[in-house]
């Protein structure tokens, strides 16, 4: 059970109040009706999958209820940031630097 | 003395208390302190169970939680437990304990015929048999090898008892509470850090129990722990857990501990949970779980009476018995030594101390000599003795050629074993740890801490009394400094005696024995012997994962724990390569076997989940209400008169709903308030149907899609102001619908000026439907004009209900004229109850979900998650009405435009009426065009709903076809085991078509 | 091949089995071959021998990172069955059964097929309409599926508890006897042996680095920690790796790699005849040969490659496990493992050609691959050999999640009202 | 923060017998409430604040409280705010009134939840049988508020006092949240 840090409680919480919603930044297109079917198959289902350092969307869902980002390894499943929705997406490899990967 | 192999005094059992148990129905004595396992040796008793494969005779082997041969069941009030180590079973007045794996009884097994045939038996063999004939496989092999599986009988009945859970946090951890647990427990304690100390076994303390000769701060051993203890326990930032397994340790320095709460207690308070699971978030760990001694691997080494070392040492010192009268001890290192000399200082008769090194050291042999034990240097054991019990043992005398040469025959009633010892590394290996090979201690180590934890004192290969102290309190200091930032001024004591020996020896010994005749044990209780690992690798199993897994080496009980070493020594040998390219097999929770019922604990019976109930739960009761389960929710299904089924009560209560007036308990349908300048805009984004134009105090049906196109929800929406919605959902679709517009609002749109909350609890919600639905509540409705033109159909207002303020909704899912009355849940039930008395005057009915899905199958209405099921679009379910033309775009609409989703030949869902009205579909059965379709033929599709319609007295469908909405009128099948039913093509509204009765 | 049997068997007795030959060789790669295989687990190695037998193309390597048999297939709750809702699912799962019921004598290893029946609970109305339609379509697909009522599920397995008085009581059960249990390393190693005798190179300690492609785009060869080898065509076949794997050749794929958790009790004599599967309250449970009870858990909320979960899935698990079966909450749990498995969007696996000339992917089985290991090797290597999908496989295209044309087996567990 | 607020607000239900009283630990259920849902924007805050009549709390976790007023933070835009039964109409049309010019989101949620107030030594151990949260007083201080989950069920914990808790569940959750307290604290009968 994952120890997760909320940035907007500012707390740590076990992972059982939290929701995990898949790979982050990937943003909706703006118009829909522009996009081409294959554009539109890489939004809706095609992900990365990272093995290693990887941004992923949380909620809180059974806490503040807001959607934040976090930084995992994939491999130790170690957090390295945890950020609120909105902030850009930080640079994974200078994390992962860091990290000692 | 009922008890011949007890000691005439020493040990720290209570000689006073005189306990009486059974095993196999034989009546004994033990005292209080003794393990079943001591108890039964204090009695003489070392056949204890018989091996998993050959059945061949076993004894006690060890004095710990690693036994692999002592395994009983245990009997207490009804309940039966399994596989228990006799080494770990507390005693207690009136235990009963039965032998396992033996028939008729342990003496004589028939059993014990495999170990004649075992010549057939190797490693796989069932790999490579039982394949002729064919059809013996299931009906002959198999049920007789599962019938010759397992090793206790399983549980008969029902556990009588429960299981505690609790959450808990920590500075510091201290796993085994030996010399190095004690004292990092004490240093870390002194910081002020928050502390948790931890053993498995009854008593703190560890090997300290058993120390005889050495001395701490110039006291005996064990009264430092009980001084040590005393001064953590009292104080409060020290949480001390005897009899509690460290058996997990997961992500994040999560660790899970059993503790065994009453299982000793000869009559447990039926208050108290049977076990304890914690849970523990642990700032740092401190793993202190020792070393175990390893088996040495001779022909014949499994016979009861065989003990390992400091077993024998432990039996004598803590617990007072003697394994033996004649007892010779086999070594390849100095401890075994201390056994002999703690034996002879008892006054056993030690056979001889059996050493494979040429030169032991001096030291040793010179006490030897004083105690006139004879020593056989550079001698290994060939072979044993005896059969139910070792009578004697073969000696061999080491050449330098590496042969062995016959060195006779030495008699004896017990014989001590030492291969040297073997750091316990699981919990570090569970942290995902990776240890590695230290060839000076002969032993895998724990490497790199990968998660906040430190292995000390013999836990990572260090011995000796002084040296595991002084280890112990340099890790509690550095976990409590790491953990809090604090430090303190730790008071080391310091040690004599106890001093760490040298020696050890891995893998099989050498003999001048037939080696293809002759067993000698790597994995006990698995059976799995030297040869067995031998016949893997010539077979081409070169991975030790391979190995294991295809001579069963390792899976046993102890998880590998005593025979690992041993077997990959053997393997490598085998390879000739060097140990650390065989690979290791990774320690995976629990250390130990953990019971069910912890990890259920109290997610039983109604709280294996909540049962989630509406105000009107008690009278549904109370009137004979049939309930189904919604997602976490009781509904009411039907409402059974006395004599009434399933059908005859459904088909009353739909004639009266139409003919009268119907009562519908609709509380458990999700509601989520939308609030905010943007509210209409974001509906607008969220739902197919446009909402910018919906007039307050106006509703409208609202269908929800994912972006993929499909249908995932839908519901009415009423406005109830410019910047406030009443949404409601599906009952199962609620929490997920909330997620789903949590996510876009925060993630895609955090612009908009819109907020959701949900409100399923805060309204119950009462459904009346029928024609007299208005005379119905009229008298009760207060600030509202009820009539048709002031208050139409899909109309919502607030007003009151018997002076409770409430939304009043004009909206219908049976096709009548019909309300649905939200008031404050607390007025629920009050609501209810009043309505259900008013309705009888009228001749009305309560009724249930079945009843509700007729109502609305006669009208077309869908249900989502039945007539749909995630591949259904809105065109699929004819439902394009509800698609805004205009809109530049709603969540789905671009997924609609995918090409399979506007490709012909989709699945439509149209009406079916059988030709034959009496007969009823079956929900879930296939249609096909051919009236006698050949296996393998694709189905066109599959009834959705299907029920007896009492308005036309006949029966309907709804389904999903092929091209669907193009065939009315025509005729397809429904093939049943019973033959095919014909059924034609029908719109999907079968009553009251031109919607009259919805506008009264 | 030293063919096995019980007279081979007591042969070897009398020279106390020394002379038993290695089951597959290990060979150092070659330097090409017509096909090369990333992923030496069930499927891969069924693979690789189809293709040696049904098509005769043995110039082919089967290229592993750590020991064949290491991954899922060594790490799964064994259970077979075949009631898979939707046309195209029940053809292929069938198509494995079929395999199954004579693979012991056609690899000549008995891999213990064990088709002791696996009965899958319905604990709610939906539940059971959900059942109904599964056991429908698969009467007419083919597929053998019948329906119990409590009692008769209860006497089809005896220790399940039909009392109305639990939290979800058992409302019936599907019940599909041809589904039971193999032994899991027996079918690695059988298929290993059986490819091995074939010609076939399996080349352990592998791990694939790279995959290299021409100016054409199509494949050429894969780089490895032994070096590169030349390879026509290459099959990946890496479960929860395989999107690195794809991403080596720049193919994006629609999968995410959840751990999925197992655990087995300690053994006891024999208590459990069947397998019951609970999809509802998430529960899986049969018991092993070898007498322990094997136990399927669910998978963790995020993507990882750690093969541990939480334990808090577990205790879920066994949570149901005592509710259905309240006198196993003495037994104890011996040990608990975790597994990767790849996920599609809409649970079914992809077993297809994709847009790199030469490169196939067969991946995406979730928690249900070990089922299909003879059906999806079999299909496969048709697939790598022809340059064309097997009927069975070809509604499996990585392309219908562009189209639309999902086979959405989760669908049907869709919650109602 | 005191004791005082549980008596000047969250009341015992007059009515209902304790579910659970013992030396060490008491579970009582707690009078209805009015319970509002607040969102908006930090722009609004003050004014939302001074029309409740207790100021909205913006460091996470945190609660301020009046005289038969507590808001409560729930989350960077959203707050929950207790006052009196009574007080529903008064306090719902005067944040309304207070805020009608700016964006905001005030729903009526008092019938939602049901509470009932822990206290006693053994709170926190039996607060911990289900929740996994370190309630120590350095980390959860009195004062704190937040959701969580007890067991399976979504609950919310406002600390009142050192060994005072106030536990709000959903309606129809509460039966498993409160059967469940009173299980866990059984074996504190125990001999």
């Amino acid at each position: 059970m994952l120890l997760i840090y909320c940035p907007y409680c500012q707390v740590e919480r076990a992972e059982t109040e939290f929701a995990c919603r898949g790979e982050a930044h990937i943003a909706r297109p703006a118009d829909p009706s522009q996009t081409t079917d294959e554009e539109w198959v890489e939004f809706l289902y095609m992900r990365d999958n990272t093995k290693g350092i990887a941004a992923e969307r949380w909620r809180h869902i059974h806490g503040c209820g807001r959607f934040f980002n976090a930084v995992r390894d994939t491999v130790s499943d170690n957090f390295l940031k945890f950020y609120k929705a909105g902030e850009p997406k930080p640079d994974l490899e200078a994390l992962a630097k860091e990290a000692g990967k | 003395m009922s008890q011949p192999f007890r000691t005439e005094k020493g040990g720290r059992i209570d000689r006073a208390e005189q306990l009486t148990f059974t095993f196999d129905g034989e009546e004994m004595q033990g005292h209080k302190g003794d393990t079943l396992a001591s108890a039964l040796l204090a009695n003489g008793v070392h056949l204890v169970g018989r091996s998993f494969k050959y059945h061949r005779p076993r004894g006690i082997l060890t004095a710990g939680s690693e036994e692999p041969n002592a395994l009983v069941g245990v009997y207490r009030n009804g309940d039966q437990t399994p596989n228990l180590r006799a080494t770990q079973v507390e005693l207690y007045r009136g235990l009963e304990a039965v032998s396992q794996n033996r028939f008729p009884s342990l003496g004589f097994d028939i059993g014990a015929v495999n170990d004649l045939l075992s010549p057939l038996f190797p490693a796989g063999f069932y790999y490579k048999t039982f394949m002729w004939p064919h059809a013996f496989w299931d009906r002959v092999y198999e049920p007789i090898i599962r019938s010759a599986a397992g090793l206790g009988k399983p549980p008969k009945n029902p556990d009588h008892d429960f299981y505690g859970n609790i959450y808990a946090h920590c500075d510091v951890l201290v796993v085994g509470s030996g010399p190095t647990g004690l004292a990092a427990a004490l240093a870390a304690a002194e910081t002020g850090a928050k502390v948790m100390l931890v053993d498995e076994q009854a008593e703190f303390g560890g090997s300290l129990l058993s120390e005889a000769g050495a001395s701490i701060d110039g006291k005996d051993p064990a009264e430092f722990v009980a001084e040590t203890i005393a001064k953590l326990a009292a104080m409060d930032n020290v949480t001390l857990l005897p009899r509690t397994t460290a058996f997990g340790y997961f992500a994040h320095n999560y660790i899970s501990l059993a503790e065994r709460v009453t299982e000793h207690l000869p009559t447990p308070d039926p208050k108290l949970p049977r076990e304890r699971l914690w849970q523990v978030r642990a700032k740092e760990v401190v793993i202190a779980a020792g070393a175990i001694e390893r088996p040495m691997v001779f022909p014949e080494n499994d016979r009861p009476g065989i003990l390992l070392a400091d077993a024998g040492r432990t039996y004598l010192n803590r617990y007072g018995v003697k394994v033996g009268h004649k007892v010779l001890v086999a070594t390849a290192c100095d401890s075994a030594w201390q056994a002999a000399f703690d034996l002879a200082d008892h006054g056993v008769d030690v056979a001889a101390i059996v050493d494979m090194r040429e030169t032991p050291p001096e030291s040793l042999m010179s006490i030897a000599e004083a105690r006139g034990i004879r020593v056989e240097a550079g001698c290994v054991v060939t072979g044993t003795l005896g059969r139910k019990r070792v009578k004697g043992a073969l000696l061999g005398r080491m050449m330098t050629s590496g042969q062995v040469a016959s060195g006779g025959q030495i008699d004896c009633d017990a014989l001590l074993m030492s291969g040297g010892w073997t750091p316990t590394v699981s919990l570090y290996s569970q942290s995902r740890g990776k240890v590695v090979w230290d060839a000076d201690k002969g032993a895998y180590v724990p490497g790199r801490s990968v998660q906040k934890e430190r292995s000390a004192g013999g836990a990572k290969g260090l011995y000796g009394l002084q040296a595991t102290l002084e280890d112990g309190y340099a890790a509690g200091e550095e976990a409590a400094k790491t953990a809090t930032g604090k430090s303190a001024k730790v008071t080391y004591v310091s040690a004599s005696g106890g001093e760490a020996g040298s020696g050890g020896i891995l893998g099989a010994l050498p003999h001048d024995r037939n080696a293809s005749r002759v067993k000698a044990f790597v994995d006990y209780q698995n059976d799995v012997t030297a040869k067995d690992v031998k016949l893997a690798v010539r077979e081409g199993m070169q991975s030790i994962e391979h190995i294991k897994r295809y001579t069963t080496t390792g899976m046993a009980t102890d998880q590998g724990r005593l025979s690992n070493m041993n077997a990959l020594e053997i393997a490598s040998g085998a390879l000739q390569k060097p140990m650390t390219d065989v690979g290791l097999t990774t320690f995976r929770q629990p250390y130990t076997p953990t019971t069910f019922g912890l990890f259920a604990g109290i997610s039983r019976g109604d709280f294996f989940d909540p049962v989630r109930k509406t105000p009107s739960h008690d009278w549904v009761v109370e009137n004979g209400g049939v309930f189904e389960d919604v997602s976490q929710w009781k509904r009411a299904w039907y409402f059974p008169k006395s004599g009434e089924d399933m059908h005859a009560a459904v088909a009353r209560e739909c004639k009266t709903a139409r003919e009268s007036v119907g009562l519908f308990d609709a509380s458990t349908l999700g509601k989520i308030e939308i609030v905010g300048p943007d509210a209409a805009e974001f509906l607008e984004r969220m739902y197919t149907n446009p909402w910018k134009k919906l007039a307050p105090g106006r509703c409208r049906y609202g269908l929800l899609l994912n972006d993929a196109g499909f249908i995932t929800d839908d519901g009415v929406i009423g406005r109830l102001a410019e910047d406030r919605f009443h949404v409601t959902t599906t009952t199962g679709g609620a929490p997920s619908v909330f997620a789903t517009m949590e996510d876009y609002l925060q993630t895609e749109w955090p612009d908009l000026d819109v907020w959701i909350t949900s409100t399923t609890e805060q309204f119950a919600v009462a459904a009346v439907q029928g024609p007299k639905a208005r005379e119905v509540i009229a008298p009760f409705i207060e600030g509202l004009d009820l009539s048709a033109d002031a208050f139409p159909h899909m109309s919502v207002k607030e007003a009151t209900f018997c002076g409770v303020p409430c939304r009043l909704f004009r909206i219908s899912f049976t096709g009548e004229l019909g309300f649905e009355i939200n008031v404050p849940r607390r007025h629920g039930k009050m609501m209810w109850e009043t309505l259900a008395k008013e309705i009888e005057k009228h001749n009305g009915t309560v009724y249930g979900t079945e009843t509700m899905h007729v109502l609305r199958a006669e009208k077309g209405y869908i249900i989502v998650g039945q007539d749909t099921d995630g591949t259904v679009t809105p065109q699929d379910a004819g439902m394009t009405w509800a698609i805004g033309k205009k809109k530049f775009d709603f969540v789905g609409k671009r997924g609609l435009a995918r090409p399979d989703l506007v490709a012909d030949g989709r699945k439509q869902l149209v009406g079916l009426l059988t030709k034959d009205p009496k007969v009823k579909l079956e929900e879930g059965a296939q249609i096909t065009t051919a009236e006698q379709p050949a296996t393998g033929t694709p189905a066109e599709g599959h009834v959705t709903s299907s029920y007896y319609s009492p308005a036309l007295d006949r029966t309907i469908a709804l389904a999903i076809v092929k091209n669907g909405h193009a065939l009315e009128g025509k005729t397809l099948y429904v093939p049943m085991p019973t033959g095919s039913i014909p059924v034609e093509v029908t719109g999907t509204v079968f009553y009251d078509k031109e919607g009259a009765r919805i506008n009264v | 091949m030293k063919r096995y049997s019980f007279l081979e068997l007591a042969k070897n007795a009398f020279s106390a089995h020394q002379n038993w030959g290695r089951q597959w060789r290990a060979p150092e790669p070659k330097a090409e071959y017509d096909v090369v295989i990333v992923g030496a687990g069930g499927h891969g190695l069924a693979t690789a021998y189809y293709l040696a037998k049904e098509h005769g193309i043995r110039n082919v390597a089967v290229i592993e990172k750590g020991w064949l048999g290491g991954g899922n297939t060594g790490r799964n709750t064994t259970i077979v069955r075949s009631n898979y809702l939707w046309e195209e699912s029940a053809a292929l799962y069938n198509h494995a059964i079929g395999l199954w019921q004579n693979l012991s004598q056609e690899l000549n290893y008995n891999v213990m097929y064990s088709a002791r029946g696996v009965l899958m609970l319905a604990h709610t109305v939906h539940d059971v309409q959900s059942a109904q339609r599964h056991i429908h379509a698969n009467r007419l697909a083919g597929v053998q599926n019948e329906w119990l009522s409590p009692e008769e599920a209860k006497e089809y397995c005896p220790p399940l508890n039909i009392s109305k008085n639990i939290r979800y009581p058992v409302m019936g059960a599907a019940l599909q006897r041809v589904g039971g249990t193999a032994r899991h390393d027996a079918v690695a190693w059988g298929y290993a042996r059986g490819a091995d005798s074939l010609g076939v190179d399996i080349i352990q300690n592998c791990a694939v680095t790279g995959i290299r492609r021409g100016q054409n785009g199509a494949v050429e060869g894969v780089e490895t920690v032994k070096g590169f080898i030349k390879a026509k065509k290459v099959g990946v076949v890496a479960a929860g790796h395989t999107s690195v794997v794809m991403d080596m050749a720049g193919v994006r794929l629609p999968l995410e790699s959840f751990p999925l958790q197992a655990l087995v009790s300690e053994p006891v004599k024999p208590a459990f005849p069947c397998v019951v599967m609970s999809n509802t309250i998430h529960a899986y449970i049969s018991q092993s040969d070898k007498g322990e009870l094997v136990i399927g858990a669910g998978t963790d909320q995020f993507v990882s490659y750690s093969q541990a979960g939480g334990i808090h899935i577990t205790n879920h698990t066994i949570d149901a496990i005592c509710e259905l079966f309240p006198h196993f909450r003495r037994m104890r749990m011996l040990r608990n493992w975790g597994g990767i498995v790849d996920t599609t969007p809409d649970r079914s696996p992809i077993l297809s050609k994709t847009p790199v000339q030469g490169l196939y992917v067969n991946c995406g089985w979730g928690t249900g691959g070990f089922k299909a290991t003879p059906g999806s090797g079999n299909v496969f290597a048709h697939t790598i050999a022809k340059d064309e999908p097997h009927p069975i496989n070809a509604p499996f295209s990585i392309d219908r999640f562009r189209t639309g044309r999902l086979i959405d087996e989760a669908a049907a567990a869709a919650v109602a009202h | 923060m005191s004791e005082l607020l549980a008596s000047d607000l969250i009341t015992p239900d007059a009515g209902e017998t304790p579910l659970l009283s013992l030396p060490s630990i008491s579970i009582l259920k707690a009078a209805p409430l009015t319970r509002l849902s607040l969102r908006c924007r930090e722009a609004a805050q003050k004014d939302a604040g001074a029309a409740f009549g207790a100021e909205l709390p913006l460091s996470p976790l945190s609660n301020s409280t009046a005289a038969k007023r507590a808001a409560l933070w729930m989350g960077p835009d959203e707050w929950t705010l207790l006052a009196p039964e009574d007080d529903l109409r008064t306090v719902f049309d005067g944040i309304e009134e207070k805020l009608s010019a700016q964006p905001h989101a005030l729903v009526d949620i008092s019938d939602r939840s049901e509470a009932v107030i822990v206290s006693g030594d053994k709170a926190v151990w039996l607060l911990n049988t289900g929740i996994f949260i370190d309630f120590s007083l350095e980390l959860f201080p009195v004062g704190t508020v937040t959701r969580t989950l007890f067991h399976k069920a979504p609950v919310m914990i406002w600390r009142t006092g050192p060994d005072t808790f106030v536990v709000e569940a959903w309606v129809s959750f509460m039966e498993y949240v409160a059967g469940l307290l009173v299980q866990s604290a059984g074996e504190l009968e125990a001999a």
